[in-house]
């Protein structure tokens, strides 16, 4: 199987580059891109840089631009691609080396949204009731893994990293607001009341074309407009 | 040559759950503490934990009582757990709980607004008797909702962070421990991070093995720490085997998803733990359910064309139960399995886990060693928290969500505790140069060394041999030739190279130095492994396929240089009677 | 030795589905209709003023090339209202899933495409 | 310039809507009167009704575009200097446009 795969190696190359390398994946007992990606390092190249950690989906290291899709490496099955294989770093991040994309600009966006739980009431002995239908209010929203997949297949995210707050940014935003334990939703809706921080949404939905855990941020960022309209209005 | 220095109160290695937990607990009071962690914290192997965290809060059958989780993880261990880490663990869990969820973390819940609780392996009311259900769980994704939960806490209480910095070794003074030394991954920068305590929360080393659950990562980073550093590591023998890793995958189903009602096959479709566990059946624990599966397989009642594995069956729990309870698990199961588990079973097979064993610690945290005479010695400024720790709560068998709250309660411990020592005037321990440079050691091995074999084959070599001759089922005779094996390939790893000497995000260096570490912890087990003649929990052999407790009731240490030492366990639990040995059933 | 990182932003490598072609045409067909105001006014001016002009007006519109130009802009005009249309549902939570999104931008995309044809017959 | 996105994205719906339903009474219009006479049309606009509906419809246009003119140059214009200076073109033609259709339309 051919893979042509973006290399950039700050001290030694000028400019970025594909390289191709043709790869046996049955030999190897390749079935995702990532046992792909692990055989070529450990056999062809082993300069070759990217992040792995569970190789299941749920740590959200191996976001990359795989044939003009960004996905999940472990989670995408190679029988599922059109050859050759194309394998670019998350669009619109800054590259360290290779696959690896500096990602400070998608957490800066993160922690700007205040992603913890605030409550000014006095703690209780035990746990703050919480009834199945409110918890279910946030299921679709825990469930990010900071992947970054969606705000880097993003335009609104490319064009301005540094004040859109981005999908998954959005969606943590209303996980809080949303959480019936939280008691600073309205201080949460008023800080994001700015034209770029939620209102660089178009709705083009590439985030949720993207999102290998199938959430949808689009929705979460309709909800968060609705809030602020009710408490604006 | 002078290395840069960044000094803080505590240094935390290890951005999970243990490591989180304590750094919280630090940052809140105002402590300045660093978390280094080799990936960004959300990506630690905590994420991977699906089914739960065990508290007797009694939410769903009205009662429970802490003794009794006690005595189910005391008998769970195969009576190796010391009784007052248990305590002390299964007392303090429901307080531990509600502070998880008081720090947001989305429990599923009842009716009643309280949180949800399901049955899990293992878990009993009334010392023994009908199934409990004690596991606190957000779906089947309690591991990722802790460990982001964690993490924002932090941000909130403004920890600091070294994300991708992979920790080299520590350095070691006359007095105790006085920082490590750690390199930026993204620059190749090295620094000493001087503190006066420094907290391992390394997590496991699962990739000792071919086939395991536990992420890329899981290297037991603070085992070859501890080790080089002249400290023992405790009960390296006990590795628990999941039963249910999906086939060829390695990835995990949790036991969960037998708690709400799943159950295992063989090829006749007969439900085999009905034989093995009559009471508990496939929520024996974890050790039974896997060795009883082996058994199975091997005795050619395996599934699939080449009666590889058994299968999990959750069709019959129907489609509420598995979307509302289990979703994670499905779409695992799809996507590594390719099945439908609302329509088909999902092949399975005993998959290696987790690590009863560790750096041995008190309940406080700190790190033990012996002195000559064999007794219990605290090393100055030096912690450690989670699965890289041995408490020992978990004993030769760990129960299933003992994990998660092993985590919390522990890395909160340490953190309690070493706020009590600052106050108490815990100073900084001053390091020479040369004991700085004696942490770079290998780093400057792994620079220097040209044209030896590569990373890949020495590691492909080791998972091999653990793989075969030191997994579910052990003898002295494999265990021998793996042995004699990994003595030859600790040699060929002195002369290992790498090819790639670049200082921008060098994963190929990283690579080398996790392998040093996978070394020294399968070279641990290895030894300890030899050294009980005697089958307990995870540790099955087949030549002493008994329980010894006149000769084998103790902890198992082990030294870099080869010296074996042992513990006593602690049978005295604080508030509570002791609880007796019995044979195991379920 | 630091130099400026590259970024991965070769938009030719990057798959777009549906629901951004129509969002990114949507913006294109703005612009234009904004860049369209003054000749609307001047058209509307003239159409007002005197018989004279409003003649002239209706024969210069009747050159091929000019129709061709009227039929452009309706075009974008028609896309802009349509895929506008298809925004404000999404405001009140129509069409906000994946599988929504894709059919409104296809319905999106039929609708306008009809309706320029429409609009073609109608000039020519 | 802008600081409530909030108030923006209201008025660019708000002013979405009212065009709409101006554009397609203009275009059931025009469709009904296939040949369209100068008198009549130029009757349709001596009514006070239909200046002040047409003078809104400008004023709302206005508003739409500079909203999204506006978004549009914050988007793919970086330099500061440059993009404050195409925004203040864009809001004086926006302004002359507003003038000039109140001439227009009472001009009349």
């Amino acid at each position: 199987m051919r893979f042509s795969i973006y290399r950039y190696n700050p001290e030694s190359d000028a400019a970025p580059y594909m390289q191709d390398y043709d790869l046996d994946v049955k030999a190897h007992e390749c079935h995702m891109v990532l046992d792909a990606l692990i055989a070529i390092k450990n056999n062809m190249d082993d300069g070759l840089t990217y992040r792995r950690s569970c190789r299941e989906g749920v740590c959200g290291s191996d976001g990359m631009n795989i044939n003009g899709k960004n996905r999940l490496a472990c989670t995408t099955h190679l029988s599922a691609l059109k050859e050759p294989i194309v394998i670019r770093p998350l669009p619109g991040l800054p590259i360290v080396r290779d696959l690896v994309v500096d990602m400070s600009q998608f957490y800066k966006q993160y922690e700007k949204i205040k992603p913890y739980l605030q409550n000014t009431n006095p703690t209780p002995a035990k746990e703050r009731l919480q009834s199945p239908e409110e918890r279910s209010k946030l299921d679709g929203l825990y469930e990010c893994i900071l992947c970054a997949c969606c705000s880097t297949s993003c335009p609104s995210f490319w064009w301005n990293p540094d004040k859109y707050v981005g999908p998954a940014g959005l969606l943590q935003a209303y996980r809080f607001i949303a959480d019936s334990r939280d008691t600073e939703s309205k201080e949460r809706l008023s800080e994001l009341t700015d034209p770029f921080s939620v209102f660089r949404c178009r709705g083009i939905m590439n985030c949720v074309d993207v999102c290998p855990k199938g959430l949808n941020p689009l929705k979460a960022i309709n909800h968060i407009k609705e809030l602020m309209l009710e408490e604006g209005v | 040559m002078a290395v840069a220095t960044q000094t803080f109160d505590a240094i935390i290695i290890g951005g999970g759950g243990a490591g989180l937990r304590a750094s919280y607990e630090m940052a809140q009071s105002g402590l300045n503490v660093a978390v280094i962690s080799k990936v960004f914290p959300t990506r630690s192997h905590t994420v991977s934990a699906q089914g739960g965290i065990n508290a007797a809060l009694g939410n769903t059958d009205g009662r429970d009582d802490w003794r009794w989780h006690m005595y189910d993880t005391v008998k769970g261990s195969d009576f190796l757990g010391d009784q007052d880490a248990i305590e002390y663990m299964c007392r303090e869990a429901p307080e531990s709980v509600y502070e998880l969820e008081h720090m947001g973390l989305p429990f599923s819940r009842l009716d009643d607004g309280k949180i949800y609780q399901r049955a899990f392996g293992g878990q009993t009311l009334d010392f023994g008797g009908e199934l409990a259900h004690r596991t606190c769980c957000a779906e089947d994704r309690t591991g990722h909702a802790m460990l982001h939960t964690l993490y924002q806490k932090n941000i909130e209480a403004k920890t600091n962070f070294y994300n991708e910095w992979f920790a080299i070794d520590l350095v070691k003074t006359s007095t105790g421990i006085a920082g490590v030394v750690a390199m930026n991954i993204e620059t190749g920068e090295v620094v000493y991070l001087k503190a006066r305590a420094t907290i391992l929360a390394t997590g496991g080393a699962g990739r000792i093995f071919q086939a395991t659950t536990n992420a890329h990562i899981n290297t037991g980073d603070g085992f070859g720490m501890v080790l080089r550093a002249g400290y023992p590591l405790q009960d390296m023998e006990f590795w628990q085997f999941h039963p249910t890793g999906i086939a060829g995958a390695g990835v995990l189903i949790t036991e969960g998803s037998r708690g709400e009602g799943g159950y295992l096959i063989n090829k006749d479709g007969e439900r085999y733990m009905e034989r093995y566990a009559p009471h508990m059946k496939d929520l024996a624990s974890r050790d039974v359910v896997a060795r009883s599966t082996i058994l199975e397989i091997r005795e050619g009642r395996g599934c699939g064309p080449k009666g590889e594995y058994v299968l999990l069956k959750l069709d019959h729990l129907g489609e509420e139960v598995i979307n509302k309870r289990l979703p994670g698990i499905r779409d695992l199961s799809i996507t590594f399995a390719g099945v439908d588990p609302l329509k088909d079973p999902i092949p399975v097979v005993p998959t290696c886990h987790y690590l009863m064993g560790g750096i041995p610690t008190n309940i406080d945290g700190q790190v033990l060693t012996i002195d000559k005479d064999g007794k219990d010695q605290v090393i100055e400024g030096l912690y450690a928290a989670g699965e890289c720790a041995c408490v020992s709560v978990h004993g030769a068998n760990r129960l299933g969500a003992n994990s998660l709250l092993d985590l919390i309660v522990f890395g909160r411990a340490a953190g309690k505790h070493f706020q009590q020592s600052v106050k108490q005037g815990l100073g900084f321990r001053e390091a020479t140069v040369e004991e700085i440079e004696k942490a770079m050691g290998r780093l400057n091995r792994w620079n220097n060394n040209e044209g030896g074999e590569s990373v890949e084959t020495i590691r492909a070599e080791l998972q091999k041999i653990m793989q075969n001759d030191f997994g579910v089922f052990r003898t002295a005779e494999f265990m021998k030739q793996g042995f004699d094996k990994l003595e030859k390939l600790q040699e060929r790893l002195q002369h290992a190279s790498i090819k790639d000497k670049s200082s921008c995000f060098n994963t190929c260096r990283i690579e080398a130095l996790e392998l040093d570490n996978l070394m020294a912890t399968a070279i641990a087990t290895a030894y300890l492994a030899n050294e009980r003649t005697e089958s307990r929990g995870a540790h099955a052999r087949v030549d002493y396929p008994d329980r010894d407790d006149k000769n084998w009731l103790k902890h198992t240490l082990y030294f870099e240089d080869g010296r074996i030492g042992f513990r006593a366990i602690n049978m005295k639990p604080k508030e509570v009677k002791p609880i007796e040995l019995v044979a195991r059933h379920y | 030795m630091k130099q400026a990182r590259p970024i991965n932003l070769n938009l030719f490598t990057i798959h777009f589905p549906i629901p951004s072609i129509v969002s990114i045409l949507h913006r294109i067909s703005g612009v234009l209709l904004f860049l369209l105001i003054p000749f609307m006014l001047w058209g509307l001016s003239l159409s007002l003023t005197s018989q004279q002009d409003f003649d002239a007006l209706r024969q210069f519109f009747a050159h091929s090339y000019m129709k061709f130009i009227i039929w452009v802009s309706l075009a974008a005009f028609i896309f802009h209202f349509v895929a506008g249309i298809r925004h404000l549902l999404m405001d009140i939570h129509v069409g906000e899933t994946l599988k929504g999104g894709r059919l409104t931008a296809m319905i999106t995309f039929g609708v306008s495409f009809l309706l320029i044809i429409l609009a073609g017959i109608w000039l020519w | 310039m802008v600081n409530s996105g909030l108030r923006d994205w209201l008025y660019q719906r708000v002013s979405a809507i009212f065009m709409a339903v101006y554009s397609l009474g203009l275009v059931v219009y025009v469709l009904a009167h296939p040949d369209l006479a100068y008198y009549e049309w130029h009757h349709l606009f001596t009514y006070m009704s239909m200046k002040v509906v047409t003078l809104l419809f400008v004023f709302l246009l206005l508003i739409h575009a500079w909203v999204g003119m506006w978004t549009v140059i914050t988007d793919y214009i970086k330099p500061f200097v440059l993009r404050l200076m195409i925004n203040i073109v864009i809001l004086l033609a926006l302004v002359g446009f507003f003038f000039q259709t109140i001439l227009i339309l009472w001009g009349i």
